[in-house]
């Protein structure tokens, strides 16, 4: 039982970095640990809700709601989505701990977790 | 709560053309609570420190480390690879050799690159 | 200092930065370098700097399943351990310090 | 008078393309040519709204609102909308000739236009 | 409406961990009902047509490209710099000599990089 | 093949290919080489590629703009002609085709 701390910066699809942190957050929670999220920048849109399953690609929403439900903690940049306009439609409470966060949320991350990742 | 962490943050991206610089400084200031970050320039993201650079996003993060007393560290021979030198710098900053540059980082327990 | 730790460079990017970081990084730490996502084409055979790091006292890890996705396999170094998507958690807490590149 | 065809991948803020497209776009619209512009892949989060003005940063929304007013053409991939779940957050025909499209409308803005440039 | 013009798709990076060249072949798909697009790879993006690489999302557009007799070329220099030979790839692309993918760049009206 | 074309290569990321490929470009057309946001900084005089393109027959601009952003006027070559933002479109125009990179 450890705390695993994951940090990053890139939205949904272009880049593989959102597809990356599902899975390593997926493995650790399967092993027992706990995992806490940090979006920043373009990654507070892997958040977003209405992301379309399409075949052949894996949906970025989905993956996210799956670590939420078994537990992962996730905090995203208030500043980042502000400025973006996508602050509304990020996924909401009821899909499990995911909220607006402002930077120091990340040094709190860092301070309770045992490893910090970042997935550029 | 464990042991003092290290923290590094690793600028490697030049000022402008992304935000990536701008927001590492941003994450330097905000650890900055908790942890005495070590803020290291490396490659393109030295040029984020050139005299010349338009700093208006991000002057108010290195003045804000400069006062709490935070390093800003260069890595000479990013410098020596673009040709730069130590007086195309703002004062702000610690030009430092690759070595103890390394150094710093292999002491880091964190490194967050931008 | 404490002598003998342990250090992984998670290596995400497509920046060979970390790589080159590797190799200078002091003998009286373990250090392990582990590719992942697009790092893992450092693997190829042909990439100076990681073979450089095999003839080193050093390991070198790539996340299999990336080396896999990539069509990779036959193109990467016998010296590279593949280390399973599930267990790069494991890689993570065995290692003291994590330089994130 | 000419037609000048843009094209670009980036979402706002994380890269300069959009601002780079904003600028060369009024520049050309200014001198009188005619300019259409097509939205690839994270490109079309360029076209959010409600992308909250922030002092210090080009608010791309705005600059975007601006050159529709004087004239430019934008089109926006529709299935990158629709992955990424923004289909219902972009600016509206209101503000100009901006809509969705499909990949064959960039090749219909190629043969339209006298000369295309990638702003990566 | 103008003249014919020569439209180049240009892959430059790698098949997975970005979605570029994916897009990249949609886009010579999509333009192919107007022109006749060439497909080059060049650098990372000569990764993409490995016979082992996962093309789930993009064989379709490959196939679709090969039905209608439009061309894919490898550019030869970035598979040496590789250490990657001609059997390593998918019998649908043609490897060309570096001379030969800068001739047919030079050529080109529009040149669409991904 | 039409003979002494215009051709612009028209550099807007941080990929030095386009610059390459226009070291090798025959010199029967009339080559440009723009550079644009992170592409200026291949325009500093420690870059080899860009020097060898000036050696040659061929113009190479910047945006201005983006270099002044970037605070780099004093530390490129003076042979490399800066293009004011707006006059980008020009340049754009006047030649017959576009290597975007």
């Amino acid at each position: 039982m450890a705390r695993l701390g994951i940090l990053f910066f890139n939205g949904p699809y272009q880049a593989q970095a959102s597809e990356t942190v599902i899975k390593l957050a997926e493995a650790a929670l399967d092993k027992g640990h706990e995992v806490r999220i940090f979006c920043y920048m373009d990654a507070v849109n892997a958040l977003l809700e209405n992301q379309k399953q399409i075949e052949g690609i894996f949906n970025i929403e989905e993956g996210f709601r799956e670590i939420l439900n078994k537990g992962a903690t996730i905090r995203l940049c208030n500043l980042c989505l502000l400025v973006r306009g996508t602050m509304k439609n990020c996924l909401k409470k009821e899909c499990g701990d995911v909220k607006r966060a402002g930077t120091p949320d990340l040094a709190k991350i860092i301070e309770e977790t045992d490893r910090l990742v970042v997935i550029c | 709560m464990t042991e003092e962490k290290n923290i590094v943050i690793l600028l490697r991206q030049p000022p402008h053309g992304t935000l990536y610089p701008v927001e590492g400084l941003r994450m330097s200031v905000a650890v900055s609570a908790d942890f005495d970050p070590i803020t290291i320039a490396i490659n393109d993201g030295v040029y984020a420190f050139l005299k010349n650079v338009d700093k208006t996003m991000y002057s108010m993060h290195i003045d804000f480390l400069k006062d709490i007393d935070l390093d800003i560290f260069i890595d000479e021979k990013s410098l020596i690879e673009r040709a730069l030198t130590k007086n195309d710098l703002i004062e702000q900053v610690e030009v430092k050799e690759h070595a103890e540059i390394l150094k710093i980082i292999e002491n880091s327990t964190v490194t967050i690159p931008f | 200092m404490k002598v003998g730790k342990k250090v992984l460079y998670f290596i995400t990017s497509e920046d060979i930065t970390g790589v080159e970081l590797a190799i200078e990084h002091s003998d009286e730490d373990e250090v392990t370098i582990l590719l992942l996502q697009n790092a893992v084409y450092f693997a190829n055979k042909s990439n100076k700097a990681v073979s450089q790091v095999l003839n080193q006292n050093k390991t070198v890890a790539a996340c299999k399943e990336h080396i896999d996705t990539r069509g990779l396999s036959n193109f990467i170094s016998d010296k590279i351990k593949l280390v399973a998507s599930v267990d790069v958690v494991d890689l993570i807490f065995e290692n003291d310090t994590i330089i994130n590149m």
